[in-house]
């Protein structure tokens, strides 16, 4: 798989690290009960086809960003700003 | 007193006709990174033409610049270089001189090796003089510049400098000269 | 040959099924006796190991997944709890999912409270699973050795063992030396990267015919009144009043007493029909086999330096696999640098394996839950049942699942041994973390 | 009486270069350009190995890849290669081949007993048996079912051999140089285009090679002249794509055994390369089926493409007759191949009309035709000699081969490596590319286009559309020569023959399944075509099923009633062809597993007789020559020194980081559960981050620069992690502070002076500096300038001494390291490794690695009351949890042994002293040592409710050793509760 890094174009998936679901909404530093955090940090929608995450370019550039990518076929989109 | 000590002193020598591995020491790196957002325009005023993408790099005179990301800065130097100075209290400003290690290659097999190292294309024709990639050499990220047709620079993490060597020369081994 | 030339026709697509005598007498108990029969008489049709008949219109428990995690329960659903009015239903064969995807590999060195009984559970039930089924599923008990690569691991290791010693599990300590005895063909050179300095094993540990597993229970099942109903995609449940009573099909809608989900890799997928949102992300998992070879290695060997595991199966061919993809997907394709870092650990371990030669590799699509431990219990919805979140130890997990969730569906209670295996847990911090790898998906 | 024979002349092979290998024992004679293959027939050499199961006589099926008998054991000692196909391995002089699984011999082979048995060995029968006596029987009779299975034998010796690995990119790639692969390539090279083109045999031309055409080898010729010409087209050949990953990743593999590579001179014996294509076009051809019927496997009996193959490739051809039976018209063109050679042949044709031009043809050549009939039984054991003709003519015939024309499969396997699943197409009778993304092409057999001039086109229309495709619109196209024609193909389709109850009819050879074992599948309910090639382990040999995946599926489709289409395929998973190990690691083994990361001191550790220990990456010095040559006792020599003198330890490895910004402070006082907001410029804090879910993910010391820049400590363990986090929480979501941050982890080195006699020491070091405690007072941090270099020094201890950290840097490292303790030399000073370092810091109690490992809160460590309760930090919502709150969680304490005689190990699992000693305990015991304070071993635990039962005598127990010990409950701090070393 090969990944667009928006500064260093696109590369190989073994250069970045994974972060996750990006679709959900941190809650503001400081507010959040623990069932929104609960919900936040341990629950997932877990699709099977359109799916935004998280990648750092960490063999690289070290920038993370937000990028599209199918989960059912891998098909990677754009990077989400 | 305080002398410098290469984190390759005890690599071992890699000798052969057609490619010159070798150390390639006496820089300074300084990284700087923004914190306002007149950053570049002052980062210009002092160092000169910034790059615009990463994947090229500048030379100002004895400076190279290298555009690591958004509004952050790689400045390699002179031994003496003052940049460091001139900038202080203008940006976020990091010296990474002993940081990285910096490993030149040069020969008609320059490309092979690192073709043999790195995910990215150094193609003649694609990766020529002033390009530069930062990307991942034996799980360790690296800045490859191009310094010369079949010349290199490759930026290493000090504490991995020593391996890295060793993969550079070990990818490079059937061009050096049989003992 | 009692026809004439001209009528011979070339065998071609569709003609009718070969002839099979019904009135022959047929081997419903497996046996060298049975086989020796056949033998002899050639002619004489083995039964068919499961049936597969049309879905009623109604049971009283629907299986939702017919892989070995749903064809165990309804076994145990039928053995240890008389219900057999029972639909397992498969979307497509039935072991199409992890259970014939697996490494196959059996072992109960648990650490963690909620842990430690279960799967010690399951290898009982492993060891007498050929039996109880009638089907050789060749439960090889053959050792696992787990090698340490410093003192610190070696510590980490040594409370495991101790406390599967304090459960009544079988467990070993091996210094250096006794592991270069039984496995001299590892790296123990200068030039290995991490020198082995160690060994837990635990000889009761092994590995298993995976696919067996899910034509054992099947059959089994099969023969206790269980319908097995492949080709059969649940499209939703029917909630009414927060209780299900029934589950949409691509073959019609079938009514249920009650509902397990057992589905992992899909958990999400389907619980979303019944509006749960779960702990749960599906992620690859990768596995290799080589060319079948002359027994070689006799363990099941793991390495301490990297998740690698490797073992030799029975047909001769050295069976691996590493760490997940480490991003979700759905797609049952791995990536390349994954396989190379597999490549890389086996040589590296092994250095003889160099030469010897990948056959095929293949993904499974696995539930990942943030602590890496699973689920077995009730839901939200009353009457419906979930069984998912795998993570690496589905496979070993399979009998004792069958056997929980079978009692936690029969009694709508979760039996003792799952009542860590709680959806809510970490709403109330109480992970089963057993590597202390921390909460993410992505890195257990 | 032989059955095969050289031809005189012809062929490709070079008779001016004889080769000689040897295979079992003896000498093997060919030409430069044989295989082993080849040779082993041209020496009439039929019978050559033993089946899997049933140990029948087998010989030759193919002439390429798909070769399911002919595998041989290559190489001898640590070169062993074991089940290599005898089809892709080139002749060479000193070639060592040996025939697997017969003894003593394929010829005399004891093991044919099994073949009496077969009726007991169909498909499926270990699942039906080897259960009794009793519950764990199967390990009674496990080896010897394993013994049995298996193939050739592998070496448990290192390889040797060597292996590279390169990335490459290019805009096409064509896999496969048959017409269209060649077609292709030029077409595209033709563009400008960067082109690969890889080859899996030893030449370029696919079935061109193969053939007896002189214009057909002249077009070949021009191409391949052509191609080489091309500065923007590279071309390879003995390489075969492997796989096809997402993205357009396709790994080739490269042979290069035949050129006896010295790894000592770097040279590889295989190269793999990860190739990023922009366009890939797969002209990957198709591959012959067989027929089944009863014998089918006799040696001599094999594809008439094969026959043709080694007819005018190798010049090989069947002593006298050879028997052709096929269902389409692609076998007249062997048929009247060795017609040509020499051979009488006979044909026998399932199709009742075969078309007249066909029978001019062969007529014309001699050939008799049989419209109808087919094959029914072959006689002879180890090589044919006559077959049994059925159908419309009962017949039979003396014959030394016989070739079986099933129909072609297109090779649709990297096709379907994406996940697209081939579709089933009448008209070629087998399955055909279920699609392409839009970046692939096809062309040629693949397709299901087996004329030469359509392949051709096709070929070049690929390359055409795939160069236009990475943007080489303008190209000029291959042409076909001139008198190229289409052969026609005309199947019928039709698998199998009517068998005698007593031949064996096989479908797989490699895996001795035969239609019986498919009918008996289909018996048991084994049907969906993954439960028939589980049940029967068909297709899962060596050649991955090539030649026998189509008629298995035929066949159960027919039992059951359905289509071809309805019962669909198995999934096609890489690699193509069974993929050597050692070429997928490449270089990445033994010493260059994995990354070694080291230390700015390393060098000095290295020359001053420091053993290593690995953490992690790193290595680490563990204990230092002057202190022992055991790790038992070293480090408590080590230890002492500390405690009563001063002694010097590398920290390099922590990680370190530069955060600058106007709102770092408000950054720390967010990431931190203590406050870091009013840090005053000048000091250090010692400081706790939680990971969203409330758990303790690191510890480390930050200290205040200036107003806006701060230098954090993480642990050596966390560095990278906690480095990720911060970025992750910078740039994603906290995007309102304004902060940069760098690691310095590499740029500084960090030594630490620890013991009473530190200041002393520094003081002697650098004697222009002002260390007293009002200066530099505990937990202060200061930059002073040394010999024109800067020297952090930060006023904090890890092992509860009077301690300092020196920080500069790393190029500066050794020097500063080696004046330190040149200069401070009065004091004693000497240096300290990792394991004293451990054990100093559990004497003071400090939590490290083996406490924090995801699975503790705050309170757990001790450490709760340093959480603000004012403050709003990363994690606090859930580390309120109710389990994470429960007061009898497992808590730190210390842990002293109360036994004097006994050994404190770490990994025991601790109980209450009336407990009973089994289940899980109350905890355990995380890390040991012996403390040179107390004289005793100590250790720090985690236990059930913790220092509420300070003073409790409990026990330790560790099974694994037999061992049982008393121990008691004591604050984690052992030495110098107050501090009053600290602020010394």
């Amino acid at each position: 798989m090969m990944l667009p890094c928006p500064h260093c174009g696109d590369r190989d998936v073994s250069e970045f690290r994974y972060g996750g679901d990006a679709s959900k909404q941190r809650p503001q530093h400081g507010t959040g009960d623990l069932q929104t955090w609960h919900d936040y940090f341990f629950l997932f929608e877990n699709p099977k086809g359109p799916h935004t995450e998280y990648w750092q370019h960490v063999l690289g550039c070290r920038r993370w960003f937000k990028l599209a990518r199918n989960t059912a076929t891998n098909e990677i989109g754009e990077v989400v700003s | 007193m305080l002398e410098r000590r290469s984190a390759l002193a005890s690599a071992k020598p890699y000798v052969s006709a057609a490619l010159k591995i070798a150390e390639r020491p006496g820089f300074t790196l300084t990284q700087f990174a923004g914190l306002d957002g007149d950053f570049e325009n002052k980062l210009s005023a002092v160092i000169g033409t910034l790059p615009d993408k990463v994947a090229r790099a500048q030379v100002n005179g004895e400076r190279t610049i290298f555009r690591i990301g958004p509004a952050q800065f790689w400045i390699v130097g002179p031994e003496t270089d003052d940049a460091a100075s001139r900038l202080a209290g203008l940006c976020a400003v990091t010296p990474l001189s002993s940081s990285r290690v910096r490993i030149a290659l040069e020969g008609a097999p320059a490309r092979a090796v690192l073709a043999r190292l790195m995910p990215v294309d150094f193609d003649a024709a694609v990766f020529t003089l002033g390009n530069a990639a930062l990307t991942g050499l034996h799980h360790t990220p690296v800045t490859v510049h191009c310094t010369g047709a079949d010349a290199f620079d490759i930026y290493a993490m000090r504490t991995f400098a020593l391996d890295v060597w060793d993969a550079v020369t070990d990818a490079a081994r059937e061009f050096a000269a049989s003992r | 040959m009692g026809r004439t030339p001209q009528e011979v026709r070339f065998s071609g697509p569709c003609r009718a099924a070969p002839k099979s005598d019904t009135n022959a007498p047929v081997s419903k108990h497996y046996s060298a006796l049975a086989l020796a029969r056949h033998a002899l008489d050639p002619d004489m049709p083995w039964p068919k190991a499961w049936e597969s008949p049309e879905p009623k219109s109604s049971y009283d428990v629907v299986i939702v997944g017919g892989g070995g995690h749903g064809l165990a329960t309804a076994y145990y659903l039928a053995k240890n709890h008389g219900i057999t009015n029972v639909a397992v239903i498969e979307k497509s064969y039935i072991g199409s999912g992890n259970v014939g995807r697996n490494t196959t590999l059996i072992r109960s060195n648990y650490m963690i409270g909620g842990n430690t009984a279960f799967f010690e559970h399951s290898l009982k039930l492993w060891e007498g699973l050929s039996h109880d089924l009638n089907f050789n599923c060749m439960v090889s008990q053959r050792g696992q050795i787990v090698l340490a690569v410093n003192p610190v691991q070696m510590d980490v290791f040594a409370r495991r063992g101790n406390i599967m010693r304090l459960n009544g599990i079988d467990a070993e300590l091996l210094d250096a030396g006794e592991v270069r005895k039984l496995l001299p063909y590892l790296d123990w050179s200068k030039d290995a990267r991490w020198p082995i300095c160690g060994a837990i094993m635990q000889p009761r540990a092994g590995t298993v015919r995976h696919d067996a597993v899910a034509w054992g229970y099947a059959r089994a099942a099969s023969a206790l009144g269980v319908h097995i109903i492949e080709n059969c995609e649940v499209t939703g449940f029917v909630i009414n009043d927060g209780k299900v009573s029934g589950v949409e099909t691509s073959r019609g809608r079938i009514n249920a007493g009650k509902v397990g989900i057992a589905v992992a890799g899909h958990t999400s997928h389907v619980a979303k029909m019944a509006g749960l949102k779960l702990p749960v992300e599906s992620h690859i998992l990768q596995a290799f086999v080589t060319e079948p070879i002359k027994p070689i290695v006799d363990n099941v060997i793991s390495w301490g330096a990297e998740l690698f595991y490797l073992s030799q199966s029975d047909k001769g061919g050295l069976v691996f696999g590493g760490h997940i993809d480490g991003f979700n997907t759905y797609t049952q394709r791995g990536q390349f640098n994954r396989i190379q870092t597999v490549a890389e650990c086996a040589v590296s371990l092994m250095p003889f394996i160099s030469r010897l030669r990948m056959l095929r590799h293949w993904g499974g699509i696995q539930d990942m839950t943030p602590d890496g431990s699973p689920f077995i219990s009730r839901t939200p919805v009353r009457n419906l049942y979930l069984n998912g979140g795998w993570c690496y130890q589905g496979f070993k997990a399979t009998p004792a699942s069958g056997w929980t969730y079978s009692h936690t569906i029969a009694h709508d209670q979760e039996h003792e041994l799952v009542r860590d295996f709680a959806l809510d847990r970490f709403e109330k911090g109480r992970e089963l973390d057993e590597f202390g790898l921390g909460n993410w998906t992505y890195k257990q | 009486m032989s059955a095969f024979r050289r031809l005189p002349q012809g062929g490709r092979i070079d008779r001016a270069k004889p080769v000689s290998a040897r295979f079992d024992g003896k000498g093997l004679p060919g030409f430069t350009g044989d295989t082993l293959a080849s040779a082993l027939l041209a020496n009439d050499k039929l019978l050559i190995g033993r089946s899997f199961k049933y140990h029948r006589p087998r010989g030759l099926v193919a002439a390429g890849i798909e070769e399911p008998n002919a595998l041989f054991t290559i190489g001898e000692g640590a070169r062993t290669e074991p089940n290599v196909a005898a089809t892709m391995a080139e002749l060479t002089d000193g070639l060592v081949a040996k025939s697997q699984n017969a003894w003593p011999s394929p010829d005399f082979d004891l093991m044919a007993v099994n073949s009496l048995l077969s009726p007991l060995f169909q498909s499926g029968f270990y699942y039906k048996t080897f259960m009794g006596p009793s519950k764990g029987s199967w390990m009674f009779y496990e080896p010897f079912i394993r013994k049995a299975a298996g193939l050739g034998k592998a070496t448990d010796l290192p390889d040797p051999d060597r292996y590279d690995m390169r990335f490459a990119f290019c805009d096409v790639l064509v896999i496969g140089s048959g017409p269209a692969g060649l077609a292709a390539a030029l077409t595209a090279g033709r563009s400008g285009a960067r082109v690969v083109l890889a080859e899996q045999d030893s030449d370029f031309g696919g079935s061109l090679l193969s053939g007896n055409d002189a214009e057909q080898e002249a077009w070949r010729v021009v191409c391949v002249d052509e191609l080489n010409s091309l500065s923007n087209v590279e071309v390879f050949t003995r390489t075969t794509v492997q796989g096809l990953y997402d993205g357009n990743l396709a790994v080739l593999v490269e042979n290069r055994s035949r050129l006896h590579p010295d790894a000592s001179k770097g040279q590889p014996r295989m190269v793999l390369t990860q190739l990023r294509a922009r366009t890939i076009v797969m002209a990957t051809g198709a591959i012959e089926r067989p027929l089944v019927f009863s014998n089918n496997d006799r040696p001599g009996v094999m594809l008439a493409s094969a026959l043709r193959s080694y007819a005018n490739r190798f010049a090989v051809v069947p002593d006298k007759r050879a028997v052709i039976v096929t269902n389409n018209d692609t076998a007249y063109q062997s048929a009247l191949d060795l017609a040509a050679a020499g051979v009488a042949v006979t044909v026998a044709d399932h199709r009742t009309n075969v078309s007249a031009d066909i029978l001019a043809r062969a007529g014309a050549k001699g050939i008799a035709i049989f419209p109808g009939s087919g094959i029914f039984d072959v006689e002879g054991s180890k090589g044919v000699k006559r077959v049994k003709l059925g159908g419309a003519h009962a017949v039979t015939i003396e014959c030394d081969a016989v070739g079986m024309a099933g129909g072609w499969s297109p090779a649709v396997h990297l096709s379907s490596h994406g996940g697209i699943k081939p579709k089933y197409d009448e008209a070629v009778a087998g399955f055909v590319p279920g699609g392409f993304p839009v970046s692939h092409f096809g062309a040629g057999a693949i397709m299901g286009a087996f004329g030469l001039s359509a392949a051709i086109a096709e070929g070049a229309n690929a390359g055409a559309s795939a160069a236009a495709f990475a943007g080489f619109g303008k190209t000029r196209p291959v042409y076909a020569p001139e008198h190229a024609t289409d052969r026609t193909y005309a199947i019928l389709p039709s698998w199998s023959s009517p068998q005698d109850a007593k031949g064996k009819a096989f479908v797989d050879f490699q895996s001795d399944v035969t239609i019986k074992d498919v009918k008996i599948a289909h018996q048991e309910g084994y049907r969906s075509v993954e439960h028939l090639k589980r049940y029967t382990t068909l297709g899962m040999g060596t050649d991955q099923g090539k030649t026998s995946n189509i008629n298995a599926l035929a066949l159960m489709a027919e039992y059951r009633g359905i289509t071809i289409p309805e019962a669909g395929t198995t999934t096609f998973r890489p690699p193509y062809a069974p993929l050597t190990m050692g070429a997928i690691a490449g270089r990445t083994v033994g010493a260059h597993f994995r990354p070694v990361r080291r230390s700015p001191l390393n060098d000095w550790h290295v020359k001053n007789g420091a053993t290593f220990i690995d953490a992690g990456l790193w290595k680490r010095a563990w204990y230092y020559a002057w202190a022992g040559h055991s790790p038992e006792t070293a480090y408590v020599k080590e230890m002492e020194l500390v405690r009563n003198g001063v002694g010097m330890a590398d920290v390099s490895t922590l990680g370190k980081i530069d955060i600058q910004g106007p709102d770092s402070a408000e950054f720390l006082n967010r990431v931190y559960v203590n406050g870091f907001a009013k840090l005053p410029v000048g000091k250090v804090r010692y400081g706790v981050m939680l990971n969203d879910d409330g758990l303790v993910l690191d510890d480390g010391t930050t200290a205040r620069i200036s107003e806006n820049q701060f230098y954090m400590t993480t642990t050596t363990a966390q560095a990278g992690e906690v480095m990720s986090w911060l970025e992750y929480l910078l740039q994603c979501h906290w995007t309102d502070l304004n902060v940069q941050v760098a690691s310095l982890t590499d740029e500084w080195a960090g030594m630490a002076v620890s013991g009473p006699k530190a200041r002393e020491a520094l003081q002697l070091a650098f004697p222009d500096a002002d260390l007293s405690d009002a200066a530099l007072p505990y937990m202060g941090c200061r930059d002073i300038s040394f010999d024109g270099v800067t020297l952090r020094l930060l006023r904090m201890s890890f092992s509860g001494e009077l301690a300092y950290e020196v920080h500069v840097a790393a190029d500066h490292a050794i020097s500063l390291w080696e004046h330190i303790l040149k200069a401070a030399a009065p004091t004693g000073i000497k240096p300290y490794g990792l394991e004293a370092l451990a054990s100093l810091r559990i004497e003071k109690g400090h939590v490290a690695g083996l406490e924090l490992d995801h699975r503790n809160t705050l309170d757990d460590l001790g450490l709760g009351k340093m959480a603000g309760k004012d403050k709003d930090y990363v994690g606090k919502a859930l580390r309120f949890r109710e389990d994470c709150q429960r007061p009898e969680r497992w808590s730190l304490v210390g842990l002293e042994l109360m036994e004097p005689d006994k050994k404190l190990r770490g990994g025991a699992i601790l109980f209450a002293a009336t407990d009973e000693i089994k289940g899980h305990g109350r905890g355990y015991i995380t890390s040991v040592t012996w403390s040179t304070e107390l004289n005793k071993f100590i250790a720090l635990g985690l236990f059930d409710g913790g220092l509420k039962h300070e003073g409790d005598e409990i026990i330790a127990a560790f099974p694994l050793k037999n061992e049982q010990a008393r121990l008691k409950i004591v604050s984690p701090h052992f030495i110098d509760k107050e501090g009053a070393r600290l602020h010394a």
